[in-house]
């Protein structure tokens, strides 16, 4: 049996009535078919739609519609729903990198003479605003003992950077795959990482409405239980996984195979170490002017899902 | 010019019985002005049913203003007016639309179900009964000239406002379509105001000329003739001279 | 036959038979389709601009009752309190103005160029049939790509500095004025093109007495749509290496989800529109005086 | 004074004292602004598309040297061959083909309503001063808003299924279609208004018999612009929760780097732009056959 | 009608005198066919420097599309043709140009230091002096061609076109309009073709009468009429019906 993927009506032939509406990002649906490949999706008590969008924002978008109930994401996005109100609580934290990883990186052109992040000094730095990449690249210059007005930031979309370094218009680039593979390809070199920086975590976040179901949060707790399972299967299984997902996204199958022997699965429990690390984040946002009104992240944390992702099942 | 077929022509409606036809256009006080340059000032007009009225007077004097206000398209002027409905208008300009070909131009506004009938038997009449599906722009001057022609004709309306209906027709077909007009007048005794710079054509064909000078009509005069023979009729020339004296054309110079 | 002449009938009063005896004082129909009777030209341009203003005011009502009656949630739709809080915010502390300077200056040059190049096309290739087969399908290839797919090679060309975002807003102007133009040129009537040719007009002349003026109005019409096109091009040129302008704002707040501030953005864009519009119009009234058309009313 | 008669002068053969002797067989001056010599239609028709093609071809000769000389980076773009593959590829695959059905249904979706609603829009504000003054300000202000920045709003009010999709579309291509066909009934011939009304048209007769033919030709142009505007929409569009779509097919190519696809994907759109616009050329060739302009060659 | 300014007019010059003149139009087996249907069959026309020739001929026999040909507008037609390059051409209509007013509608193409004063000259002349900075579209019908008159005139050419040209003039404006171009033709000896459909102007005006019929030029005569007083001259009612009875027209019709 094939249950519904986006698009579907409603789950009525389904025990439980309740059908559980998960966002995914990136460029193609896949997690069905992880789920399906690890043997997670068969004997689903409730329904499951998926729909996709291209960023994390674009969900936070997409919360007040009502249309969606929960996803998984990168720091940032839940620290500016939080900054816009939008209703949502992350309520699960998952390692993705494996340690000793880390899935962001700054590469310079090789003729740029710049070895370390200590040579970014007076350079011109691509970076994404607001985002996981910014971060890094603040944290990098202060583990050097620079600060970010020591660079000249050069705000470019991911996908642009690559033509801007090959033209010499930056002479570095913070960036993560796939186009930090597309940079390295086209000879760019790795002169930092977000190792020690970048906690390596995904968010799982749920939109309070979804939260306030309690039918729905019971189906939210069973479906991430298999989720991580299914994570697991895939580390387990890198190439069978790289393959299947290459196919489905388009990603050239060495990239995701790249992708797959850095990345790790494993439930984090909430707590406030996994906070201020995110509090961490937010007020480096907040020195940046990126929020205005400093923020508590703790706010947007409900951990009601600790005791059955990181106990329990497991 | 009416020799050919006496039978299918009545006398014209002018004269003592025409008085006692109803009044098809009544205008009192018309008066137009153009950025202050007036045109028209206090025309007073009654045309009654199934009289033929000349228009004459100099380029530029105002005929086709004062005709547009009768056809109820000019809201600026002022005075006081009263026509049918709708009147069948030839403009001075044929105005055919560009992008209809030639019946539907002539069709153009006409519901009733043998319409179409008419048209065609009036394109024929106007000798274009071959070109009904060309385009305005495959037409010469004169042949756009009689669609607009049959076009006016072709509601059967109570009032026709024609400005200078024939002006781009060589003799024969201007003839024919004289013919063909009082034709028609006779057959359905619409009221007639037609512009005309032709002084012999006003004089043959209408039961009253009137010539409108600096904005007032100076003339307004009942044509007398019989409608057989008018041409060699001695009041013929005399009206006809009366009436060039009128437009500021001396003997001497025609 | 001929019929006796007969007395002129005695001047009376004129009967009106079978006809309703209601005068009007006004010559005939009141229909937008003419001229309007003369109004005070004042009187009649502020009655005009209260009428421009009704639909707005309209939707800034809505608006408000919407918000009050919590029918959209603030945080999709903040109260118009809420966004000229930040309205205030953003023109107190100079911010707004800054960024719409930066924009002003791309936009307007950005459109200067993609006007000059757009008309230069469409005169090309409406007079000359060699340049209309060899440039009028590059020029619509070129136009439905997606810019946004084209913007690594434009950045590669280019850079990523002011050229590359003045670029972006004259590709982006070029093809309604193009398209527009090019309509109108093949579209002016062929009958004044012929009394050119008797006049002896060179190629120039007759693009300045015929083609130029035939095609005015065309033309107009591709700047109405260029004017925005201009200011909308700015949110996606904005994101390459840009520290102002209002795309810039837009992008950030969006990335930040600050809605109030995008609402603000939505409100600037919409009266640059109404303001380039006005512009547009005006030049329209004036340029076309000649026309007796329905838009001169 | 009076001139003697004199007899007509003999047949003789004419002189051409003061006049070139060179006889041409062809009368007149071969210029495009003339209807061409009638050659073959068929002859005709092919020497055009030849004629059309050579533009393309030489963009394709250039990216192609280009590639070989290695002039830009293969990351950038991927010379010809490697593209060629990939459209085998997406072809073979039938991937291609698939996007680009689901695509059409959204395109010719939202392309009916934005056409369906641009023209009554501008018939309404083209027709009655009281709706211009409602519609017409609030229109251009929508128009000149980001689509981008509007979308959270789109999301809010329709969701993240189809009728988000095809609603965006439907409002990117009411624009053009409506101030194109707004800007065309306003400079219809007042004098054909007249005659209308004194033929006693009603307001749809009127609409049916003045209005749309003498809008034809301005619609057609907005139609031109509207035709590939809704394909590029569906690049934003196929954002929001999209699994297929030519749109969804440049934005994962994008994603992942994949630039032989979006070059592929850049192809699929120029060529979709020259067919839509070769057959809106069809439709105005056909529509406008009355007319008499440089456009009616 | 040269009656008032007898010293400023000339003889025509037809006659023996005009064989002598060169060729400035020629044109040999003109034919044109629209969608098949022929309009001129193998026209044969010369026109020697300061003659005079009136065209006439029945609504759609072809004299607008001659008159084109001439002009070099027409790239379908087949035939030889040698004309001076630049024609002055009154078209059918009178094709201002809406967007340019009246003085700058005269003055277009006219480059040469003195065009401006010429073409207020000639304004005056055509009685338009005070509207040369109206728009066309506030001209009236008779204005209009006057003002494509003027047009026609200001250029001095050494060929005249003219298709109708005074079509839409009352009698008086008429005759001042022939007066106007009598004068103009005995300063610069311009070879004139005129088309009109008034088979009297044909007579008063030209040296030489042509009669367009199916395609084919059907009368070519001189006309050897003294220039005064040609009206009152007995051969002037005889040509006259000679040229009404090749246009079809009986005389018991007129
Ligand atoms: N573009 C065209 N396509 C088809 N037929 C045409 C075209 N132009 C002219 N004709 C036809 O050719 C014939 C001659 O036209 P032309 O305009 O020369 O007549 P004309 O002698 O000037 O008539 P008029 O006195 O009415 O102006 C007419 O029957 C007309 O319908
Ligand atoms: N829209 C306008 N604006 C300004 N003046 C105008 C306008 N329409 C007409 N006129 C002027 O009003 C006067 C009368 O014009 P009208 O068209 O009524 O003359 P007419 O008697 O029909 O002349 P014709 O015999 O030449 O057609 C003319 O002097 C003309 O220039
Ligand atoms: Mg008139
Ligand atoms: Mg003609």
């Amino acid at each position: 049996a094939t249950p519904n993927t986006s698009g579907a009506a409603d789950a009525s032939d389904t025990g439980t009535g309740v059908t559980l509406r998960f966002g995914e990002l990136g460029s193609a649906l896949t997690q069905q078919a992880l789920l399906e490949a690890a043997g997670e999706f068969d004997d689903l008590p409730y329904e499951v739609e998926y729909s996709l969008f291209p960023a994390g924002p674009a969900f936070m978008e997409a919360v007040p519609s009502g249309a969606v109930d929960l996803s998984i994401q990168a720091d940032t996005p839940s620290i500016f729903a939080q900054v816009g109100g939008i209703p949502i609580k992350v309520v699960g934290v998952q390692a993705s990198v494996k340690t000793g990883e880390s899935f962001v990186e700054i590469v310079a052109n090789p003729d740029s003479g710049i070895t370390s992040v200590a040579d970014l000094k007076g350079k011109k730095v691509a970076v994404l605003p607001a985002t996981i990449l910014q971060y890094t690249v603040v944290r990098a210059l202060e583990e050097a003992g620079l600060s970010y007005d020591d660079i000249t930031p050069v705000e470019l979309p991911l996908t642009d950077a690559p033509a801007a370094l090959a033209k010499g218009d930056v002479d570095a680039v913070a960036s993560l795959d796939p186009t930090l593979a597309q940079l390295k390809a086209s000879g760019a070199v790795v002169v930092g990482t977000g190792l020690g920086i970048t906690s390596g975590y995904s968010y799982v976040v749920a939109t309070d409405a979804a939260l306030a179901d309690a039918a729905k949060s019971e189906a939210i707790a069973d479906y991430l239980g298999r989720l991580g399972r299914a994570e697991e299967w895939a580390v387990a299984h890198g190439d069978e996984w790289a393959a299947i997902s290459s196919e489905l996204t388009g990603l050239p199958v060495e990239l995701a195979q790249a992708a797959q022997e850095r990345s790790a699965a494993g439930w984090v429990a909430i707590d406030d170490q996994v906070i201020a690390l995110q509090q961490e984040q937010a007020d480096a946002y907040t020195a940046l002017g990126l929020i205005q009104t400093p923020l508590d992240v703790s706010a947007y944390y409900d951990d009601r899902f600790n005791d059955v992702l990181t106990g329990g099942t497991k | 010019m009416v020799i050919d077929a006496p039978g299918t022509l009545t006398p014209p409606a002018g004269g003592t019985a025409a008085v006692q036809q109803p009044v098809v256009v009544e205008a009192r006080g018309i008066t137009r002005a153009f950025d202050g340059r007036g045109v028209l000032h206090g025309i007073d007009l009654t045309v009654r049913r199934g009289e033929f009225v000349a228009l004459l007077g100099r380029s530029g004097s105002g005929k086709s203003t004062l005709l547009r206000i009768l056809a109820k398209l000019d809201t600026e002027a002022t005075g006081t007016i009263k026509v049918p409905a709708q009147p069948g208008v030839a403009f001075q300009d044929s105005r055919l639309l560009p992008w209809a070909r030639v019946l539907p131009n002539v069709l153009l506004g006409l519901r009733d179900g043998d319409a179409r009938e008419r048209a065609r038997t009036l394109l024929d009449d106007v000798g274009l009964g071959d070109r009904a599906r060309a385009w305005p722009r495959q037409l010469s001057g004169g042949e756009q000239q009689r669609v607009a022609l049959a076009r006016a004709l072709a509601g059967a309306p109570e009032l026709l406002l024609m400005d200078e209906p024939f002006g781009a027709l060589d003799a024969l077909t201007r003839i024919r379509m004289h013919r063909l007009l009082r034709e028609l007048v006779s057959r359905y005794s619409p009221s007639v105001v037609l512009v005309t710079h032709d002084v012999d054509e006003a004089v043959l064909l209408a039961d009253r000329v009137l010539v409108l000078t600096d904005g007032r009509l100076s003339l307004d005069e009942q044509i007398d003739l019989p409608v057989v023979g008018r041409r060699s009729h001695p009041g013929f020339v005399a009206l006809r001279s009366r009436l060039l004296t009128e437009l500021g054309v001396g003997d001497d110079d025609h | 036959m001929s019929a006796p002449p007969a007395p002129a009938p005695p001047a009376r009063p004129p009967r009106t038979d079978g006809v309703p005896a209601d005068g009007s004082v006004r010559v005939g129909v009141d229909d937008r389709f003419h001229r309007a009777p003369s109004r005070p030209a004042g009187l009649q341009r502020v009655t005009q601009v209260a009428g421009r203003a009704i639909g707005p005011l309209f939707v800034l009502a809505l608006w408000w009752v919407a918000s009050a009656q919590a029918w959209v949630s603030p945080i999709l739709l903040p109260a118009p309190g809420t966004v000229w809080a930040a309205a205030v915010d953003l023109v107190s502390s100079g911010k707004l103005q800054d960024n719409l300077g930066v924009s002003l200056g791309r936009a307007m040059t950005g459109l200067g160029i993609g006007l000059v190049v757009g008309v230069t096309l469409a005169l090309l290739t409406g007079l000359s049939k060699v340049a209309e087969l060899l440039v009028d399908s590059n020029v619509q290839m070129v136009r439905s790509m997606p810019i946004l797919a084209l913007q690594p090679l434009v950045i590669v060309w280019f850079g990523i500095g002011e050229p590359t975002k003045i670029l972006l807003v004259a590709l982006a102007v070029t093809f309604p004025v193009y398209i527009n133009t090019h309509a109108a040129i093949r579209a002016v009537d062929a009958r004044f093109v012929e009394l050119a040719t008797t006049r002896g007009l060179g190629r120039l002349a007759l693009v300045r007495h015929v083609v130029l003026p035939g095609a005015l109005p065309g033309f107009l019409t591709g700047l109405r749509f260029a004017t925005s096109i201009s200011w909308l091009v700015l949110v996606v040129a904005e994101q390459i290496n840009a520290t102002a302008g209002i795309g810039y704002l837009m992008t950030q707040a969006r990335t930040v989800a600050r809605t109030d501030v995008i609402i603000v953005g939505l409100v600037v864009y919409a009266l640059l529109g109404l303001l380039s519009d006005t512009i547009v119009r005006l030049v329209q009234r004036k340029a076309l005086s000649w026309s007796s058309t329905l838009q001169a009313r």
